[in-house]
C-alpha cells in the first residue's frame, strides 16, 4: 500500500453513464491486475474504492461507472486536479494457474480490471478470450480495447440483444475451450459464472467497505478457508473458496 | 522543547495518542507502514470469549463528516489473540499494548480478562461494555449504572492490571455511570464509544446496513464526545480517556484541556493509515501555537 | 405530478416542510425574503411563561457539520407573543402555524398553552420537553418516561388541540419516553431535539460558549436523527416528526422512509435563510429521482 | 438582505495579519456605513460576518483580521473564486446626528467600518476627525487612505508608542472639537470610549453570531431599550442605549 497524490490527466465519458478518468502519480504499489485504489475525494468521508483498469508507468487508467456521491463528484473533476489516492490494495489476480487459455468474464463495470489483466495474460503468452456482459447496446464500452490488445476473441452480450449475442456472459460461453477463467461483476453475474463453469476460476468481489486496506473488517465475507476481508485477502477469491450466502 | 508524555494509571506514555479499538487490529499490518512504536499505545481489535465473524454485510454506511459500523466485533477469539496475534505483534511493537474486551454476558468478559492476564504485553484492560447483555433482555450494559459496575467487579477480580471501562455514548446520565465504575474499582473511564446511528438507502429504500443500526463514528461526533469527557472528567477521581471524532492535534488538546489524560484515534484511521503518525508529528506545532509547553499540564484545563 | 401533502394529525399540509422553532422566529421576518404560506407550517419560537433574555453570550460555537447554541430560550413571554408576535404573524401567513412551548415546571407549560389555546392560529402545540425541571433537581423533563408524560397530562387537559411532544435524543431509551407521552395522551412526536455538545476554545483555553455546553444541531446529528426517528415511528401509533440535520430533499426523504410524517428543518435555516424554499423546490425532481409518486406513501417506508 | 455570489477580484495582505479582499457582485443591499456581510466559506457550518470596508458600485471591500478557521481559509482565496455572501446585514450608523463635526474612533479590526462612513460624512459635507488605535507600528493600516478621502485630521495611536502617539485612542481625543462620534473596536476600547466621551454618539458591537440575519437569536445583548440583537438591531447601537455587563 502506498499513498500519494495523483494528478488527473483526463476525465472522459464512455458511455452516459460509465467514465475513465487517467491520473500519473506513484503507481509503484500497484503490482497484479485486480487491485483497486482508494480514493480520498473532498466533501465525503470515506475514501472510494475503485478498481484498476489499466497501469503503464505512472498512468494509472480508472474506469468507473457514475452511481452515487462519490463516483459524481469524480465526474466534474478536472484535468489538473490533485487526488490524495491508496495505491496497491487488494490481493489481485494469481495468473499462475493459466495453462494455456484463460477466459475473461465481465459485466458492467466489472469490465475494466479484466482490462489489464488480460494485457498481463497475453504479455506472458497466453490465449485470452473475453466475454463482456452489458444491459444494453447504449452500455457498452471497451470492446475495442480488448480487440486492439490482441485477445483471440472479445464477444459482447446484451441483456436486451440490442448488441451482440443476447443474453448474460454465460449464454455466450459456448464452445470456448478455456482452461482456467476469472471474472468480475454483480453478484447475480458472479453467481451464474460460478455455475456456469467446468474449470477452476476467481472471482472478483465487491463489497461497501470503511476503510479499503483492512483495518475495520467492515467488507469481511465467510469463505471456505475462513473469514477473509474482500480488502485485504480479497476482493478476487479463488472459485472453491467462495460460501455463497444465500 | 515540547513535553508530549503522559502517565496513564501509572504507566507512561510517550505520547497521549493511541489508535482506538477495531480500527487498528493487532497493529502488525500497521508496522508495514510506519513503525508503530511511536504511539502512545494502541487498542487492539475488541476480542470476545469465543470467535466472532460480526454481523451480516453491508456493515459500513458513509454520513456527512463520519460513519456508521456494524461490524459486531468480528475477532478470532481469546484464545487465537493469546496464540497467534499477541506473538505477531511482539515482533514488532514492544510497548505495552491496551487490550479491549467485549462480552455478552458478565461471564464472558471475565473470562477473556482472565485469560489475557497472562499476557506481559498487555498493559491495561478497555472494557467494551456497549455490547447488548443477553441475559438482560439485550439492553447495554453500559445503559445502566449497575450493569457496568457488575462488569467491572468481574473484571476486577480476575486481573491487577489497569481496567479502564468504555462507555456508550447512548445514556441520559453518563456520570452515574462513570461514578458507578469508579466506585466498583475501575482505574480509567474511556469514552466515547460510538453513538448509535442510521442510514437509509433512497434507491432500495432499505437501512444501508443489512443490521439497520450501527455505530456512528468521526469529526461528526466530536463535541459530544468533548462534553462526555468534560462531564466524567470532572465527576470522577480517576483517568479518562477522550475519543470520538478526533482527527488532528488540535482536537487532541482540545479533548485533554476537556479532561482526558490520553486520546484515542478511530475513524481518523480507516481514512488515513498514517492519520495518528501525523498527529503525533503535528503536537508540537500545534502546543507552541497555543503556548502549551506539556500536555499532562493542560489535563482538564478547563474548569 | 409529485404529491407534496401528508396529513398532520388532522391539518392537511401543503408539504412536509416545517422550519424547526428557533431558527424562524415568529416567521414574519423571514415573510420579507420570500412568501412563507408555501411552507407545509412552521414551528414559532419556544414560547414560555415569562419573557426571558436566555443564556449569557457568546451563546453560539461552529463545529465540524454543525453548530452549538446555547441561547436559551429567549422569547418575549406569552402574553407578548399573543399580542405582538401572532398579529404581526397574521399579515403574512395564512395557514395554522407551530405553537412551540416550554417551561420549567409542569404548571408553566400548562400555563402557556392554556393561553395560546385561544388564538385560531395556532393548529398545534409542539412541547419542548428537554428543559430542566427546576422542582425535579434540573434534570431534563424529556430524560424520564413519567416526567415527560407529567407534562404531557397537564397540556393535554388545557387544549383540543393536537399536541406534539418534542423529545430530547439525549437519554438511554427514546421510545420508551415516547411510548409514555402517547399514553398520556399526545397526538404526535417529534425529534429529535439537539445533542449535548461542548466546545473549547484553544486559544483562551476556555469553553467556547458561557454556559459550556449547548445544544448541537446540524447535518452531523442526521445519523442519529433518522435512527430515532425510526425507533419511535415504530415504537407509537401517533405521527412522528422528524428533525435533524436535514438540510436537503434527499434528506427530507431519507427522514419520511425512516418514519416521519413531516419534517423540520433548522440549522440549515441559520446558514441559508431560503433553505425551506430550496427543499421545498428541489423535492418534486427528488422525488423523481428515487420513483416516489406521493410523499404520503413513503412515510415510515422501511420496516 | 440579498444572497448573492460575489468573485474575488483582490485578496492582499495590509498587514501580517490583516488583509484586504475585493469583490464584484450584487451590493444593492448594502446601504450604509456599518452594516456587515456573511460568508459562506467551503468546509465550515456556519457563514463568517466580516464588516464593510467600502462598497462602491458593484465593488465591496472587506478588510479582515486572520484570527480563526475562517479567516485563515479567506487568507488562502485567490482573485476568480466565487463567494456565496449575504449582504446588507445589520442596522448599520445613523448619520443624521451629525451638526458639523465628527469623531471617528477604531481599534485594530474596528477600523474598516469607518472607511465608509468618513467617506459619506465627507460626501454631506461634514467635518471628520479621524483616530485609529493600534498594538503597534506594525499592524497600522489605512492611515493614508483616511488621509485620501480628506479627513480634517488622522491620528494614529500605538499602544507602545512606536508610531503615533502613545497610548489608545481615547489618548488622541485632546483638542478635537467634535459635536458627535463613532466607534469600532474591541470591547475594552468601546468601554473607554464610552467614559472618555462628553457627546452622544454610536458604538458598533461584536458578539459571536449564528445566522448574522436575525433568526436564531445568538448574538443577544441586553440594552436600555430591550433586548436587541447585535446582527439585526445592531450592530450599532446608540451610546444612551448601552447597558454595559459587568
Amino acid at each position: 500500500m502506498q499513498q500519494s497524490l495523483f494528478q488527473i490527466t483526463e476525465n472522459t465519458p464512455l458511455t452516459e453513464t460509465v467514465w475513465r478518468m487517467r491520473l500519473t502519480g506513484n503507481t509503484s504499489a500497484i503490482t497484479v491486475p485486480g487491485q483497486f485504489v482508494n480514493l480520498k475525494i473532498g466533501g465525503l468521508f470515506l475514501r472510494r474504492p475503485i478498481s484498476v483498469c489499466d497501469c503503464v508507468g505512472d498512468t494509472l487508467t480508472l474506469v468507473y461507472k457514475v452511481v452515487g456521491h462519490g463516483t459524481e463528484k469524480m465526474k466534474g473533476m478536472q484535468a489538473g486536479e490533485m487526488l490524495d489516492i491508496l495505491t496497491g490494495l487488494g490481493n489481485g489476480y494469481d495468473l499462475t494457474p493459466v495453462r494455456e487459455h484463460a477466459l475473461l468474464l465481465g459485466g458492467g463495470v466489472g469490465v475494466p480490471p479484466l482490462y489489464m489483466l488480460a494485457k498481463r495474460l497475453i504479455a506472458e503468452g497466453k490465449r485470452v478470450s473475453v466475454i463482456l456482459g452489458f444491459n444494453t447496446k447504449a452500455e457498452v464500452f471497451y470492446e475495442e480495447e480488448f480487440r486492439a490488445l490482441g485477445a483471440a476473441c472479445v464477444t459482447v452480450a446484451t441483456a436486451d440483444g440490442s448488441y451482440g449475442v443476447r443474453g448474460f456472459v454465460t449464454d455466450a460461453m459456448a464452445g470456448i475451450d478455456y482452461d482456467y477463467f476469472f471474472t468480475c461483476g454483480p453478484e447475480p453475474m458472479l453467481r451464474a459464472v460460478y455455475r456456469a463453469t467446468a474449470t477452476e476460476g476467481q472471482f472478483s468481489f465487491e463489497e461497501r467497505m470503511g476503510c479499503g486496506f483492512g483495518a475495520c473488517m467492515g467488507c469481511s465475507c465467510k469463505t471456505v478457508t475462513g473469514y477473509k476481508r474482500i480488502c485485504k485477502e480479497g476482493p478476487v477469491l479463488k472459485k472453491e473458496e467462495i460460501l455463497w450466502q444465500n | 522543547m515540547a513535553e508530549l508524555n503522559v502517565s496513564l494509571c501509572g504507566i507512561s506514555l510517550d505520547n497521549p495518542i493511541i489508535p482506538a479499538s477495531g480500527t487498528f487490529g493487532f497493529g502488525y499490518e500497521f508496522a508495514e507502514l510506519y513503525d508503530i512504536n511511536i504511539l502512545g499505545t494502541f487498542s487492539f481489535k475488541g476480542t470476545t470469549r469465543d470467535p466472532r465473524f460480526g454481523n451480516p454485510t453491508p456493515r459500513i454506511a458513509e454520513c456527512t463528516a463520519g460513519m456508521i459500523n456494524a461490524v459486531g466485533l468480528q475477532n478470532p477469539g481469546v484464545e487465537q489473540v493469546i496464540e497467534r496475534e499477541l506473538p505477531k505483534l511482539k515482533t514488532c511493537f514492544s510497548k505495552k499494548v491496551m487490550a479491549n474486551v467485549s462480552g455478552f454476558s458478565v461471564e464472558d468478559y471475565a473470562y477473556a480478562v482472565e485469560k489475557l492476564d497472562m499476557c506481559d504485553q498487555i498493559g491495561w484492560f478497555e472494557v467494551n461494555v456497549s455490547c447488548p447483555n443477553v441475559h438482560g433482555g439485550g439492553m447495554s450494559f453500559g445503559t445502566s449504572p449497575e450493569a457496568a459496575a457488575e462488569v467491572t467487579r468481574a473484571v476486577r477480580a480476575v486481573t491487577k492490571k489497569p481496567i479502564l471501562i468504555k462507555l456508550s455514548p447512548n445514556v441520559s446520565d453518563i456520570v452515574s455511570i462513570a461514578k458507578a465504575c469508579e466506585d466498583a474499582g475501575a482505574d480509567g473511564i474511556s469514552l466515547i464509544n460510538t453513538l448509535l446511528g442510521m442510514r437509509i438507502d433512497l434507491k432500495t429504500k432499505k437501512p444501508v446496513i443489512a443490521n439497520k443500526m450501527g455505530g456512528f463514528s468521526g469529526p461528526a461526533i466530536f463535541p459530544v464526545a468533548v462534553r462526555m469527557v468534560y462531564q466524567v472528567a470532572h465527576a470522577v477521581n480517576i483517568p479518562v480517556v477522550g475519543m470520538g471524532g478526533v482527527a488532528s492535534a488540535e482536537d487532541v488538546l482540545e479533548m485533554m484541556l476537556a479532561g482526558a489524560t490520553a486520546v484515542e484515534v478511530g475513524a481518523a484511521n480507516l481514512v488515513d493509515p498514517y492519520a495518528c503518525k501525523k498527529i503525533i508529528e503535528e503536537l508540537p506545532a500545534a502546543m507552541a501555537k497555543y503556548g502549551i509547553a506539556s500536555l499532562e499540564e493542560i489535563i482538564k484545563g478547563v474548569k
